[in-house]
């Protein structure tokens, strides 16, 4: 088994920080500046890729994404309302967080792909953006359906912010830049910035949000341990269909492990802000505090190697 | 004191996405200067909000605003309203305009 | 004015590493809202403050509080002989309570 | 209330731009105490301003000086005509200083 | 014709995402970072080119440039008074605005010629340095000829704010600090930031470029038509004029074209912060507008290879 | 002699832009960004060349460093005491700032030595993180000893705030990463970014430094040509120190130079933020205004070169 990549210890090293009460404080800018960095460069990686590919080709697998994207809050809503003694508006909520996906899980999803020398289908950035969304819609859906609070919900706010929100923009952007320059074979001056200093930045930005789980793990305690076991086991049931999937659509088995990720990822960016719109009265403390400071951290150390071992094993590799 | 006039003072704390609707009820209410200061934070009726959170955006901007009594009245009529919606806090009290600055209340 | 409260207005300035200490302070005093406003410069008894510094954290923060007379009194009562130690300054004064949006005070 | 000392309390806005002179003005009245809330917007006499706009700096600033009344007078007598070029707006009302920290006005 | 830089579809991107009012901000730390960054990547730049030349050859060029520059506002300002209806001030400062330079088409012509491998003058930046600040003055003078206001226009402020203004500073700053670096042979441990980085740095400032210009558009379609065929019209024609001037002192046809692109580019950084001071009661909307919102766009798409055309038809070419 | 590096002329560029008073504003963001990564760095860069090294043969050495950084100040405190004829807060406090340490210093020293392709001990990093600490608390120790007020010291936060501030966990973060990397020979997505933009970052430093020094020089001038000797002459005597020590211990003569550089560099970070908790009655004005104003620009121009000479000496090279 390969050895953990160097960068994500920068996330234990923020981690650290914030629990022995360091003075560390990242600047605003510098996280907002990173996280807008690697979604454009995640987009265009992926557009690059894509200039290479037949788009017809992707078409059956893409349309399937967002169809399953939008089951899985369907499985996690009864098991957070019913085990975990949420009510509506939080399980409806939660459930939308571990619908959507996270693009920082999945960098270093690639991350340990590339260090492990494995190849992988180009376009995945396509799905990261295909899967941000559905979940969102059916997660609101589940939290309102019948509430009498349901009546006056802004839907057309929702999904605007939905639609633009800055994330799936800039993804999106990155992808359709990306697809030209590969095109016009113009990528060579932009790569540079782009895609030579990704790793470093996903350093910075690990740190800093190390700092932000370490702030979050408060908000989590306090709910009790369902939400720790739900943090890790929901993930891996959702990575193993992840896989299924993509073996099911021909992906190669690191496609498909990038995609057992990508299942497995909880939102963290994304869904609170929609959330906040969609569902107000549920508590936000605790979706990002499970989706931060339980899933994610469970991914990047323990998820991202299994998933790939989940990955080799529906390829009957393993 | 000399050379002032006195007026009333709006003190107005509401969240940054209610911005929009309180700036187009004070232009409704032909009010011709107002102060704003966003980045605040505080804690009310919905619990804390903190504008140096990077994962949600819960900024509070507080609005000062000086205008003479009649209009004051005309504000008041429209924010009070309003203000159920918005959530926040509005103060008013008792002030004394300094008499220089263009006129622009 | 009608639909107002007769209230009082604190409006506390400290350093930025005395705002914990402050917190708690009005958190016993069972203070259900408050405004804060950081990155406030100035000048007093310690000479001067300047947030924009970046070799010296020398922030103060506007702390702004709107109380019954009741509750102003028992605020007081925590807060004076803190002030002491935290330096900076504190103000009272009257204003009215705008009805409408949910009580936090 | 007890331990309070009954004093002036003035709030000037002006643009940053100015704020160098107003900075002058309060030394030569032998202000001890203000406190300075940078990156404030608004709108007045001049249009909006918004300290957001990094094409045009646009910030106004916010001072908060507490002063007793004879030390008002001789701030307002200086401030005054100085005012008409600074632009902005000063308020001035009554409030109480809370007795406890290091004299500072 | 060579197609499309890459590089410029982050401008549209931004555009749309204004357009869409999309939540995407870039904070203004790091559009003030990269507008640091630019200015003294180009100074270095043009530093290290010129340490290679005799200086004493390019004075009288660079004596042209002072003269020619200072001339535009003259031609700009009857047209805005008389054909734009537009009073004595504004008129006096659009003139300076168009007069003036912009450092990012600037940088965006380098970027083309560089695609398309045609050489230039190394020592451009110095022009772009000499060019800001004239036609500031002229412009001035413009507005303020006859005014009664005028008396009291605080010139010694404005002078120290143009010369001391931190665009020319930086760009002054970094000719020299590259001067010396080339002469020294030392220029290898910075280029990896300052030069390898240049074109992905320029690709994040012109996505909040696109930002900005949108959030001006409502400005242009108040004015109307009149603004948008000047900010289209006048480039070109302040284009030519200075390919003429660089085939005149005898630029190579690629240092010609970038001579094009400096006379036809309008300022809306330095140029704003001069007027507020010395004509501040000219509209910033309209000048910002017209320079941001219509003439920036105009060159970077359009603009920049027609400059080309001109070069190459000046030197006999085409 | 070897010339002046390019970079420290960033230094120059920002003493100028203060001294005319530009406009020129360094975001903070893009200040404390740089700082951070400065230092992650510097200790990454340690780590991977100490991850060569056997970690027993550094513990001597290491063990001697804490000893001697806690003395400098027990000689800086009298100098200052009876003939700078400051009072007993301000003199223990100054000396804590000198006995501490300058990571830009240190890092100018290591770009010094990689100019000019001399070889020197990787660890060095690790006497960076052991020397910052130790003075501190002897300055404090000094500045309270016998003082009516030292009851009320708040030691424990101090220990707080001296062993877990930003700069330390960020170096010490960054050689345990950077350890990590560097065994598993995982270094290398992550230099692209860490190693290759380290000079480049450091000259965007530089020119906030300057302008950051020429703001604190009327502090000095205002103290008067006490401080100004005492901010030339306390180094060279320091590094000189420093230097015998390094040759003490067996460094090469390139670990011997950055030893003394470390021993003649005066901290303007960690120092007046551990000071104003410590004591507070200080005036922090005077020590950062003889760190920053006067200490830093002697070492960087003229220091690191005489540091290197000096070190050639001990070695009986010169
Ligand atoms: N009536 C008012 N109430 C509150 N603030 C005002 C008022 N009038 C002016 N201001 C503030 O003063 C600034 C400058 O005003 P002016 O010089 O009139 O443009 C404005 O941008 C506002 O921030
Ligand atoms: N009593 C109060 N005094 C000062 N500020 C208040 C008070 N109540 C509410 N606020 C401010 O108004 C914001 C919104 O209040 P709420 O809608 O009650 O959560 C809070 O975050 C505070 O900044
Ligand atoms: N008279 C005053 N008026 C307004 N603000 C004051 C006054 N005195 C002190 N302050 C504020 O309180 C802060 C701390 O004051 P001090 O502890 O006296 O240095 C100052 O930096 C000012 O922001
Ligand atoms: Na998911
Ligand atoms: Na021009
Ligand atoms: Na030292």
């Amino acid at each position: 088994m390969a050895s953990v990549q160097p960068v994500v210890l920068f996330f234990i090293m923020g981690v650290l920080a914030g629990l022995i009460k360091s003075d560390l404080k990242i600047p605003e800018a510098l996280y907002k500046s990173i996280s807008i960095y690697l979604l454009i460069a995640i987009g265009l990686k992926g557009g690059v890729a894509m200039s290479k590919y037949d788009i017809m080709e992707v078409l059956p697998a893409a349309m399937a994404m967002i169809v399953t994207a939008a089951a899985i809050p369907l499985v996690a809503y009864p098991i957070l309302k019913h085990w975990g003694k949420f009510n509506q508006a939080d399980s409806g909520a939660i459930a939308a967080h571990y619908g959507s996906v996270s693009a920082v899980t999945f960098a270093v999803g690639l991350a340990f792909m590339d260090s492990i020398g494995e190849h992988y289908e180009g376009y995945m950035p396509l799905f990261l953006a295909l899967l941000e969304i559905p979940a969102l819609v059916t997660g609101t859906l589940l939290a309102l359906a019948g509430a009498k609070g349901g009546e006056k919900t802004q839907w057309g706010k929702l999904m605007h912010e939905i639609l633009t929100g800055s994330s799936i923009y800039l993804l999106v952007g990155g992808v359709v830049i990306g697809y030209y320059a590969g095109a016009t074979k113009q990528v060579e001056p932009m790569d540079k910035l782009f895609m030579d200093l990704f790793i470093g930045s996903l350093a910075l930005f690990l740190l800093e949000m190390g700092l932000l789980a370490a702030s979050k793990f408060a908000d989590v305690r306090k709910k009790g341990v369902f939400l720790i076991v739900f943090g890790i086991l929901f993930p891996l049931g959702a990575g193993l269909f992840g896989c299924y999937i993509g073996w099911l659509f021909g992906l190669s088995p690191g496609g498909t492990m990038i995609l057992g990720v990508l299942y497995a990822s909880a939102s963290y960016i994304a869904a609170p802000a929609a959330m906040r719109i969609a569902v107000p009265e549920a508590n936000p403390g605790v979706s990002i505090g499970a989706a931060l400071g339980v899933t994610f951290p469970f991914n990047i150390f323990v998820g991202v190697p299994i998933y790939w071992e989940m990955a080799k094993w529906v390829h009957g590799m393993a | 004191m000399n050379n002032t006039i006195a007026m009333k003072r709006f003190e107005i704390v509401i969240g940054i996405e209610q911005l929009d609707q309180l700036m187009e009820l004070l232009e409704r209410s032909e009010v011709r200067g107002y102060t704003a200061i966003k980045n605040a934070g505080g804690y009310g009726s919905r619990g804390a909000r903190n504008p140096d959170d990077v994962l949600m955006t819960d900024e509070n901007v507080v609005i000062i605003l000086a205008c003479k009594e009649d209009q004051a009245q005309r504000v008041l009529n429209e924010l009070r309203p309003a203000m159920k919606e918005l959530g926040g806090m509005c103060l008013i009290s008792d002030c004394q305009w300094v008499e220089g600055p263009a006129v622009s209340y």
